[in-house]
């Protein structure tokens, strides 16, 4: 069975009482800071987001996406600043191009594309943030619970320890290398 | 075993307005690995803060949660507040339970359990934090500017003002750059070397400057505040100690050379100065064009020389220093037309100009001395065109740019031609005129009044017929052709990067935009910064500006660099990648993600099981990374990994959340 | 000139214009009106609109004045504009599409332009290939001008260039064939565009 | 030897006449052997273009996919321009994508892959052989000829239909008439336009076009124009009289600048007589010319001869001159020498 079948057959009989949960990762330098501008003009959103803040949307890792549905969040919102306007120059782009295949891997699995979205916000833009927030908090309540009746495989990183623990690795010398990347 | 201390703020009524403080404070005395828990009206004031400070002691608390307003705030208030205790400050974690939370819920108990849930997060995240250290880093109390146009010298004598030492690097023999070819200078018309000349003169004088002419970046390595260059001097093979200046050898040399100061309109000697105000104000020999050099036959420089400077056996010299910052201001060069515009003539048509060699023709001291005669015959052009934008705001043959600068500068060619031909006719074919700056469209006004048709619409075709030049265009606010019979045609061509930037770029791993301009760190906040840390921008080299733009921009490095050379040491941020060097693959991926060049992949030797072995591994100068995190996405083995924010405490987080 | 009201340009009309500039491969946006092309066409004394003035109507929407021009049909297809335009737009490509869909909406601002083409066309059709004094005939029995050529007409005959006899090819019926099976998938072509564009005309 | 099938174009019987006996007598000369696509029809040109675009491709392809069939591995050459554009676009339009390819057989009903190259005559004798074997060929050079080589517009632009990489100053026919030993003039008029087929449907607008042309060529100091496209030739020499006639009713000094093909010229320097190659049919009188700047390159060599000639002389009497002044120098050392050893043989005595 499939997730999206195994999902649609958990929708009978969800409580009343049901509230979707929402993981948004903000990067510090925009979207944190809009998140921020929406606080200091008190608007209004709904409570299921909560707001887990990376430096930089370049830092999101895929395997906190998994982490989260498999943990029981209902949805995924990643942000970061626009295109072009990244803190750390490029950042977003790199996150861009690995969220869209990483979203397309999630919804051939079966996800339903409303449960990870990727949108870009600015530090000015309280007010998309709040309607994003909204839009995304709706759309998943639409959706109902996301209840995965196998969890996705874990790809959890190896606890390896530091490098001269696990070898008793010492470096003797090192030799600068220009290597092409 | 962690001791982790809660402490939950009030913020008056703007928390506790909306959630249960209190209840918050409850819940997390029962999250594991916490010991302490406090509230607090203002946790911020110095009273919350002397309590925080209390309970560390106290409770021999050795990582703290703040929760309160966004960390945005007050994060640098509680890591300071940290230094002065045994906690480090990096084992710190803010829950932003005001701009997050109270002020955007209503209901007091969604907003309750909502601030309990980032309360959970920041326990979870930072009971996996470790101490950080921020390393001291030196600055060297030295700037380096390369490029001794007008943004060069500016920034050399800000700096140097300031009681730093600079060394100014020119590639060409002379300070002075592009400006000291021009001839006037808008809107004011300023004889331009007559205000660029005493300030070659000022930075050459100046305790506190070293001004390399003839020399050029060979090697960079380092980052702020130490930058290790290697400085290659070209053989000029005079002896500047020697040479008095007196100029002997220039009127004797026998052999003649296209003069490229004069665009083309002159000829020089081999053994030269770029122009008699030069500054280092000492000749050099052109080594291509030398009889002695090339061919083995000559020496009469040698005879002449009273003081016995000149040494054929002269050789480049290699000089490494230590640098604290660098600043480009490399400037521009125009772009070549001449393979672009085969209608233009390509080049076929002497008489077929560009603005810079105008800016010669009507200088006093250019090769007409200041009358404007057409290089083909030396007569007197009575009609005159002058065309815009050639080069720019043209991707089809050159660049989608503005130029920025032309409009202005063509305005002054037609004002300065019809002063000095009173009965010359003078056509300016435009697209738009841009002219936004102070007394700028006054100008373009006096020059409409002083008799310049302007002309709107692109020229299509150059060509010659009897004697004249043929400019076929189109008048399009009458919607017909027009065609003028000139005796010259101005091209105002496009600026376009000088020459080796990109090369010149890379060993500083400074961003390009596709048009090979420097790129700014931020357009609007950060314009004279780079993306690597340490390096300025001034003048051109980032993009088309004028001189009054130049020289701001100029100052405004300057002031960066004041800024950062007046520090002994920098406090480097400890929050930046890490490699894990037992998993480490040494495939670089990392490195060209990488936006400062901040990683090398190092051969390494390590003993594992009792052997030697030497692989490559990844290694992260701490100077240069910003902690961005983009590379640790990309290690295929996950053996990179973001200090402050690593991959445990971001998935810890996440745990804690879904519990909810 | 009169004056021209935008605001009783028509959604229609402005996607007429676009599919105009679609049929060329051109984004209209992106012509900044620097006359280059204007400036560079050996015709643009003759025209009544100038080449940049078309571009200029189309951008604006204005349909009606488009097709009405002789612009579009005094083009002697020389791609000099579209080689020179700094914008990289097909000025040339465009003329073509205004003038096939002048043609298609039953105008002919210059008939000796159309006459020609379709004798031309005829011509092939018939022969297989050009035959030349043929052609210059009938266009001009077409057009009314009788007398144009006359005398170069008898200095081709002097020479030999041209004579009475026709020349056909052995695959005519193949041509003719050829031909129609083309214009018929371009009829297809347009009524389906038409359909896409919300059957306006 | 090399082959080409050959579209020769509507116009090769009639009023390109010339163009086609003078390319035939100079490919048999220099060993290209051209085969005449059999059956091949009109290109269409602007016509087809202005009618329908499935047209402008459709009528190329039909000839195209015949050649494909009977000459195959052969490229095609067209020697007239406005053919050689018409096909190349077709050519263009099918290599695009295998769906264009489609409907191109759909509507010709004929397998076609769009495997040949398309050629004009000025791209065939680019190759370093033909050069060779022209220059091999050549007989008398066309020298005090003073040619401004006229391409029109359709064998450069569309440039990327062309792929011509200099539209504005093309230089294959400049080098070709250099290898016969005509002079190319540097003008500015090279690939403009001659008014094509609007010299019919647009005449009075169309006719200063032509005189644009003759102008620049005149004010550049040409004595003729060469071409390499039949209509081009057409609307340049068949009007030229009309263009002078009303140059004389306006009080202006008429042209007279006869118009040539670049393969009459080459015929001409590889021996031909004028009218073996088709010149003796042109409107424009195009004799005179020839002899005169035939008469001006005997009296040039002639002039060069001489001042060779004295040139020899003077250098000889140098080096005489030159012997003299050694024969003397050596003498008088010889005499010194002799003394010295008198000198010393005296102090070795004493």
């Amino acid at each position: 069975m499939s997730v999206v079948e195994a999902n649609k057959t958990a929708q009978v009989g969800v409580p009343d009482s049901w509230e979707p949960k929402v993981i948004a990762f903000c990067c510090h330098w925009c979207t944190y800071t809009g998140a921020d501008l929406a606080g200091l003009n008190r608007m209004n959103y709904p409570a299921n987001v909560r707001v887990l803040r990376i430096p930089c949307s370049g830092r999101m890792n895929p395997q906190y996406v998994i982490e989260a549905l498999n943990k029981g969040c209902d949805g995924v919102l990643v942000c970061g600043c626009h295109p072009g306007d990244c803190h750390y120059v490029t950042g977003n782009y790199y996150a861009r191009r690995r969220m869209m295949i990483f979203k397309r891997l999630l919804e051939y699995e079966g996800l339903e594309p409303e449960r990870f979205q990727v949108r870009w916000i600015s530090g000015a833009e309280a007010g998309k943030f709040r309607d994003t927030v909204m839009s995304v908090v709706e759309q998943v309540r639409a959706l109902g619970p996301l209840n995965l009746t196998r969890e996705i495989p874990q790809f959890e990183l190896p606890a390896v320890p530091d490098g001269q623990e696990a070898f008793n690795a010492v470096p003797e010398e090192v030799m600068p290398e220009e290597v092409s990347a | 075993m962690s001791r982790i201390g809660v402490f939950i703020c009030y913020c008056g009524s703007n928390i506790a307005g909306t959630v249960d403080v209190e209840a918050v404070a409850e819940m997390a005395r029962t999250l594991p690995d916490v010991v302490h828990v406090e509230t607090n009206k203002y946790t911020c004031s110095d009273p919350g803060q002397e309590g925080v400070r209390n309970a560390i002691i106290s409770h021999e608390i050795d990582r703290v949660v703040v929760a309160a307003c966004s960390p945005r705030m007050h994060e640098p208030t509680w890591r300071k507040l940290l230094a002065d205790t045994p906690v480090n400050p990096y084992m710190l974690e803010v829950a932003n339970i005001r701009e997050q939370c109270s002020w955007v819920h209503k209901d007091r108990e969604v907003a309750t359990a909502k601030a309990m849930d980032l309360v959970k997060m920041a326990v979870a995240k930072v009971a996996r934090l470790q101490p950080l250290h921020s390393t001291e880093i030196p600055v060297h109390k030295k700037a380096l500017v390369i490029g001794g146009g007008i943004a060069g010298m500016q920034t050399a004598l800000d700096i140097a003002d300031a009681g730093f030492k600079v060394t100014i690097v020119e590639r060409e023999t002379s300070l002075g750059g592009k400006m000291v070819m021009l001839d006037k200078t808008f809107p004011t018309m300023d004889c331009s070397a007559c205000i660029c000349t005493p300030k070659m003169s000022e930075v050459g004088n100046h305790p506190n400057i070293t001004v390399k002419s003839y020399s050029e970046v060979e090697n960079v390595s380092g980052y702020i505040g130490n930058f290790e260059v290697t400085i290659r001097e070209k053989a000029k093979y005079i002896d500047y100690n020697l040479c008095t200046g007196c100029g002997a050898c220039e009127t004797k040399c026998p052999q003649k050379v296209v003069n490229d100061f004069e665009q083309g309109m002159s000829e020089r000697t081999a053994i030269y100065k770029m122009f008699p105000q030069a500054v280092p104000a000492k000749p050099v020999i052109d080594a291509a064009h030398c009889r002695k050099l090339a061919q083995g036959k000559c020496g009469v420089c040698a005879k002449v020389c009273p003081t016995g400077a000149i040494n054929y056996e002269d050789e480049d010299k290699l000089t490494t220093e230590t640098y604290g910052a660098v600043v480009f201001a490399t400037g521009y060069k125009l772009i070549d037309w001449k393979p672009l515009y085969p209608e233009y003539g390509g080049g076929a048509y002497p008489d077929v100009i560009t603005g810079l060699q105008f800016e010669r023709l009507v200088n006093a001291s250019g090769p007409t001395e200041g009358h404007i005669l057409r290089p083909s015959d030396n007569s007197e052009p009575k009609d005159v065109v002058i065309i815009k934008c050639v080069g720019s705001r043209d991707p089809n043959k050159g660049k989608a740019y503005c130029s920025r600068a032309c409009c202005m500068y063509s305005a002054k060619h037609a004002h300065q031609y019809l002063d000095k031909v009173p009965d010359g006719r003078c056509y300016v074919f435009y697209m738009d005129v841009r002219t936004p700056g102070k007394g700028y469209d006054e100008f373009y006004m006096n020059t409409l009044h002083d008799g310049a048709q302007y002309i709107r619409g692109r020229v299509s075709k150059i060509y010659q017929e009897g004697g004249k030049l043929i400019c076929k265009g189109e008048d399009t606010l009458t919607s017909q052709q027009v065609t003028v019979e000139a005796d010259m045609v101005v091209l105002e061509t496009a600026m376009v990067p000088a020459d080796g930037i990109d090369e010149l770029a890379a060993k500083f791993t400074v961003g390009r935009d596709a048009d090979s301009w420097l790129v700014e760190a931020h357009a609007k906040l950060r314009p004279v910064e780079t993306n690597t840390a340490g390096i300025y921008l001034a003048g051109t080299c980032q993009g088309p500006k004028d001189i009054p733009d130049s020289v701001c921009q100029a100052g405004a490095a300057a002031s960066k660099v004041i800024g950062l050379l007046n520090k002994d040491v920098l406090q480097s941020n400890p929050q930046i990648s890490h490699v894990n060097e037992a998993i480490c693959q040494g495939d670089g991926a990392c490195v060209g993600i990488c936006p400062y060049g901040a990683i090398q992949i190092v051969q390494k030797t390590f003993r594992e099981n009792s052997r030697k072995v030497t692989r490559p591994v990844a290694q992260v100068n701490p100077g240069l990374c910003q902690g961005c995190g983009a590379c640790t996405v990309t290690c295929r083995a996950g053996a990179m990994d973001l200090l402050g924010y690593t991959n445990e405490s971001i998935m810890r987080e996440v745990d804690a959340l879904c519990q909810w | 000139m009169r004056s021209l009201n935008l605001s009783a340009i028509s959604d229609a009309d402005r996607r007429a214009c676009e599919a105009i500039a679609g049929e060329a491969g051109v984004n209209l946006k992106d012509c900044y009106q620097c006359g280059k092309c204007t400036a560079g066409c050996p015709l643009a004394d003759s025209m009544d609109l100038m080449p940049r003035e078309v571009i200029r109507y189309l951008q604006l929407g204005a349909i009606d004045i488009v097709l009405d021009a002789k612009t579009p049909w005094i083009c002697a297809q020389c791609v000099v504009c579209s080689s020179r335009c700094p914008q990289n737009v097909d000025i040339c490509s465009v003329m073509r599409a205004v003038r096939l869909a002048s043609k298609h909406a039953g105008k002919r601002p210059v008939p000796e332009a159309d006459i020609f083409d379709d004798e031309f066309i005829a011509n092939v059709r018939a022969h297989g290939v050009s035959n030349e004094q043929y052609l210059a005939a009938f266009y001009n029995l077409k057009s009314g001008h009788l007398m144009q050529d006359m005398g170069n007409a008898t200095r081709m005959l002097a020479r030999g260039l041209v004579g009475p006899a026709i020349h056909n090819t052995k695959g005519r019926a193949n041509v003719a064939a050829v031909i129609d099976r083309a214009l018929e998938a371009d009829a297809e072509r347009r009524a389906k565009a038409a359909e896409t564009r919300g059957g306006e005309a | 030897m090399m082959k080409y099938a050959y579209f020769p174009g509507c116009s090769a019987e009639t009023t390109g006449k010339s163009f086609t006996i003078s390319t035939s007598y100079v490919a048999d000369k220099i060993g290209v052997e051209l085969v005449e696509i059999p059956d091949w029809n009109c290109c269409g040109t602007s016509a087809a273009a202005l009618t329908s675009p499935e047209l402008a491709v459709a009528l190329p392809a039909r000839s195209l996919a015949i050649s494909e069939r009977e000459l195959p591995g052969l490229d095609v050459v067209a020697p007239c321009a406005g053919c050689y554009r018409s096909l190349k676009a077709s050519l263009a339009y099918a290599r695009e994508s295998q769906e264009n390819r489609d409907q191109i057989k759909r509507i010709i009903n004929a397998p076609y892959e769009a495997k040949a190259d398309v050629l004009t005559l000025l791209e065939v004798f680019e190759s370093d052989d033909v050069r060779e074997a022209i220059t091999a060929k050549v007989q008398r050079k066309l020298r005090c000829l003073k040619v401004a080589c006229y391409y029109g517009c359709a064998m450069v632009r569309p440039a990327d239909v062309c792929e011509c990489d200099n539209v504005e100053d093309p230089q294959q026919m400049d080098e070709l008439m250099r290898l016969i030993g005509a002079e190319p003039v540097s003008w500015a008029f090279k690939t403009e336009c001659c008014g094509a087929a609007q010299q019919m449907t647009v005449p009075v607008q169309a006719k200063p076009m032509i005189e644009r042309i003759f102008q620049n060529a005149a004010a550049n100091g040409a004595d003729c124009i060469v071409t390499s496209c039949p209509l081009c030739m057409l609307n340049l020499d068949m009007r030229e009289a009309e263009i002078n006639a009303a140059r004389v009713a306006r009080g202006e000094e008429p042209f007279d600048i006869p118009c040539y093909y670049f393969t009459e010229l080459i015929g001409l320097a590889m021996g031909a007589e004028p009218d073996e190659v088709g010149i003796g049919i042109h409107f424009h009188p195009a004799k005179t010319l020839l002899l005169q700047r035939e008469l001006d390159a005997l009296e040039l060599e002639y002039a060069e001869n001489e001042a060779r000639a004295a040139e020899e002389r003077k250098k000889a009497e140098m080096a005489a001159k030159i012997a003299a002044k050694k024969a003397e120098k050596a003498a008088k050392a010889a005499a010194a020498k002799s003394t010295d050893v008198a000198a010393e043989a005296e102090e070795v005595a004493r």
